[in-house]
């Protein structure tokens, strides 16, 4: 394992402080913990956002910090999901009297623990909303499991939800083009690659040579097949047909082209293009585009392609001014 | 048997040398079958409880559980965090009153703990979850007063090594569908080392 | 070698193609090229603003045009200089009569085909200037040789230079800002792995499992020392250290802390966090920071750090808008 | 030895062929000390001269080393691309009007684009870059008219065996400084394929 790091079992603390550092003017720490809020929170009869997950994602939860997107971020442990406490104090520190929604991605670590943290919010008078982000298409729709994982469409979840807090709406508002974003938004991954978390020292699965995994999670669980390497333009048309048969995007989309860490910028381009072809080919028409690395899984190699159905109201919350620094409107 | 605050202490100091000893076989477990991390969150939670509970001076076991619960769901994250905070939780509000905690007491404890941590994770028995090991340990002590330290281990152990077979319907493992088969659940075994450390204190106080 | 591309030998031509699909609002391919330009250029009267180089290093030199910094990107292949034709293509599109400043990269390849162009662009009447940034103090600033390199500081100087020709001035004050940027900034990377070239197929050097190069370049050319690895603060100490040795920065400065391409965000943030320590024990006043990809190597990683000397000046048009997707200001 | 429109075609066309035949080796050769780029740019450059040479007509010798230097200036890019445009450039100026090219002139036409290639790359003798190579085989040509083709090869092959030891001062190599001895110049490998493409021609003219 080749790491920039200092203790294995400290990379949490020392991220988190090294993300405020040289940021002090937007962002502060809530000593003693890994929560990261704006300076200016609690910001009065704004709701506030609260988001978070384990780490190892970065932007995600922390970059998208700012205004016109989250008022705070709870940094868990590498791929795990912070603590009900933790959760607590944010929602407290960002509640401003108009009551705080909370992003949550579909995983039962962060649902439990975020769950809680309502619980105890709540019985503390504070009024508490959340939505569950389960936009992986890899994994079966099943009300007999977990169901699907909430992945890199979180992003444009914060984004929609922190436009209509930003813009002085009410919980019930924010709750309601929050849920609208979850039901319009479809992800799906693939890696090359793996990871390897700092404190376990070792890759967390393994791929061959020639070998990708197509419909792998953010923390490398296992997708829908194995397969061999194939072009980009080959990737990017199985990826896209599966969002595709998942959902009528018909009409107007955005389009998210997300790095998972060790890819090159280039090669998200690659994919880019052909989806780009792709969906001009189906006459859907390409509203915005993102891409980058918005939700990574460390420096896990592969990319994830996000498509968000859009009507006249999301159009326009995406469009909305955003000071976070991942995702600067 | 009967527990009292200093032998509660001592099955999660157990506990904690078994997560630590453990670290790297859970996480193992849990690469097999999740993120590799079951392991890491699973010694830093105990470490922070043995590191605790030695310092303070607890009236009952019902608070030993508690702040057991409290500094696991603060400690330790992801699924196992809110679940073993809520098992524990439970069983301290189920033992609360009585100290030391007579055997009748402790069962209902543990029972509590089942009913509450399958609750929280909208799991049964059968999905390769901590509740197949949970809920065969509660019959076991449901079905009497005079049992041996080693048939807890016993069947605690059989229990997990019985989840081996279960195709996962909850939590990470779910992601695997039948490719979870075959893999021992990472919160089942280590459910198995907490009953293996109360198996101690309990054949200690024979 | 697994890279998410189609043909090893058109990862370019994909590329580019991928860079503008969907940001066609904003940018636009000049035809037959890879050259990439602002939609709106020529702007009259103001200096147009052109940068570029071997591609790989992204979002480096496209990712940042846009309003308040680069007219024109010209994208080389990958680790290669663009040709003087495709930078005179560049030139002549950005050209609204007030002269075009070219931001050249201080290597053998770049500095004559960027010169050659320019000599072409002035046979046909248009004024032209040049910057040449030279950061890399990992190499010996020899009059005898080729000289320092330049690498993540030049993002600055695209900053710095794009904002003062925004504000209308003429040729020669932005050549004076650009300058003025190049004599107070300094850099230094270091690698943990090595990146490979799609055409090549295989790394182009190679790493111990536990080694480590300090004061790498942009292409995984040597630095100073191949060393045991060690932790992220000793790294951050070195690489300060030799930067702090190099220049007087007291005062107020800038720091970048970039990845190179396969580092994730965390550990970047683990540098910062030694990096903002270390100044400030030596009463260095951190005015603005930056974490993140601005200056990449494929799939390298590892990381640089940056340091530029502020004056009221610089700070005012380090600060002004940017409208450039990886500087966005 | 008199170049003729055709022989200055054949030269280019074998010239390609060895590129293609060792691209791989000279981005090994740059690997070890630049950028593992230089056999993948001319083998990009020369295979746009091939594929241009055959389809025009060309009035003169001139005329065709001027599109080889444009078209490796357009096609090569990095640090060669300049560089050998600029020496075919300089030496289609120093042969124009005299058609086929006779030995002086050709000569004349190597000096010229060995002093342009100096002052665009601001390098001399001694550098470990491509100047020498050519300029050996400048002072080997100025030597006499009655020369065999295998010399040339062996002034070429031993200038670039010579590149081996010294330490590069100028391009990507000399950033490895005293690390650059030891390795041949890829710059240097290329050129001595360019003059073995010439012997050949050459050596098919006697
Ligand atoms: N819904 C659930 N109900 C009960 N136990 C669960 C549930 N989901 C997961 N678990 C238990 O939690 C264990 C995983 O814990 P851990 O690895 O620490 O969390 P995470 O899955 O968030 O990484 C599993 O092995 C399983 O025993
Ligand atoms: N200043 C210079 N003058 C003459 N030749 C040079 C100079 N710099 C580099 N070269 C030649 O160019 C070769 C490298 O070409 P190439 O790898 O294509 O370009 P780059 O170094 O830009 O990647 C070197 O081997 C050397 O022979
Ligand atoms: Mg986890
Ligand atoms: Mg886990
Ligand atoms: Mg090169
Ligand atoms: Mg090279």
């Amino acid at each position: 394992m080749k790491k920039i790091i200092n203790d294995p079992n400290q990379v949490v603390q020392d991220m988190v402080a090294g993300m405020v550092s040289g940021f002090t003017k937007t962002i502060k720490q809530i000593p003693e913990t890994t929560v990261i809020v704006r300076t200016d929170a609690p910001i009065k009869r704004k709701v506030g956002l609260v988001s978070g997950g384990g780490s190892g994602h970065e932007p995600a939860h922390a970059g998208y910090i700012g205004k016109g997107m989250l008022d705070a971020a709870v940094v868990g442990e590498v791929f795990t999901s912070p603590t009900p406490d933790q959760i607590l104090k944010a929602i407290k520190a960002v509640d401003g009297g108009a009551g705080v929604f909370l992003v949550i991605k579909n995983y039962t670590g962060d649902v439990l623990n975020f769950e809680m943290a309502a619980e105890l919010a709540e019985a503390e008078g504070i009024q508490v909303e959340k939505v569950i982000v389960n936009d992986d298409v890899a994994v079966e729709d099943s009300s007999f499991t977990t169901g699907r994982r909430g992945i890199a469409g979180t992003v444009l979840v914060h984004k929609i939800a922190g436009a209509m807090a930003e813009s002085g709406a009410s919980l019930a508002e924010v709750k309601r083009v929050a849920e609208k974003t979850v039901q319009n938004v479809r992800s799906i991954g693939m890696a090359l690659s793996p990871c390897t978390l700092p404190a376990a020292g070792e890759p967390s699965f393994e791929l061959e040579e020639r070998e990708m995994e197509i419909g792998i999670g953010i923390h490398g669980e296992p997708g829908i097949e194995r397969k061999q390497l194939v072009s980009a333009d080959d990737i990017a048309v199985e990826l896209t047909n599966r969002l595709l048969a998942d959902f009528d995007f018909s009409g107007d989309v955005a389009v998210m082209i997300n790095g998972m860490g060790a890819t090159p910028e280039m090669e998200l381009y690659i994919v880019n293009q052909k989806v780009q072809t792709i969906l001009a080919e189906k006459d859907i028409n390409v509203y915005q585009t993102f891409v980058g690395e918005y939700m990574t899984a460390l420096e896990m190699a592969g990319c994830s392609v996000t498509l968000l159905g859009l009507d006249d109201e999301l159009k326009m919350l995406l469009e909305t001014a955003s000071d976070a620094p991942a995702f600067r409107v | 048997m009967k527990l009292t605050v200093n032998n509660s202490i001592q099955w999660f100091l157990k506990a904690n040398e078994k997560m630590q000893e453990n670290k790297e076989y859970l996480t193992l477990l849990d690469k097999k079958i999740g993120d590799s991390d079951h392991g890491i969150n699973m010694a830093r939670g105990f470490q922070e409880v043995a590191n605790k509970l030695p310092t303070q001076d607890y009236a009952s076991v019902s608070d030993v559980l508690k702040d057991v619960a409290m500094t696991l769901m603060s400690k330790v994250g992801g699924a196992a965090g809110p679940l073993y905070g809520t098992i524990f939780l439970k069983m301290s509000t189920a033992v609360k009153g009585t100290d030391p905690v007579d055997y009748q007491t402790f069962t209902n404890g543990l029972e509590e703990g089942l009913v509450g941590v399958k609750q929280r994770g909208k799991a049964d028995v059968g999905e390769k979850t901590l509740v197949d090991v949970w809920a065969p340990v509660v019959d076991f002590f449901k079905q009497g007063v005079d049992f041996q330290a080693d048939q807890l281990v016993e069947t605690a152990e059989n229990a997990m090594d019985n989840t081996k077979d279960i195709q996962a319907s909850k939590g990470r493992a779910a992601y695997f569908k039948e490719k979870s088969i075959g893999h021992i659940d990472p919160g089942s075994t280590s459910s198995f080392y907490i009953f293996e450390a109360l198996a101690e204190v309990i054949r200690e106080g024979e």
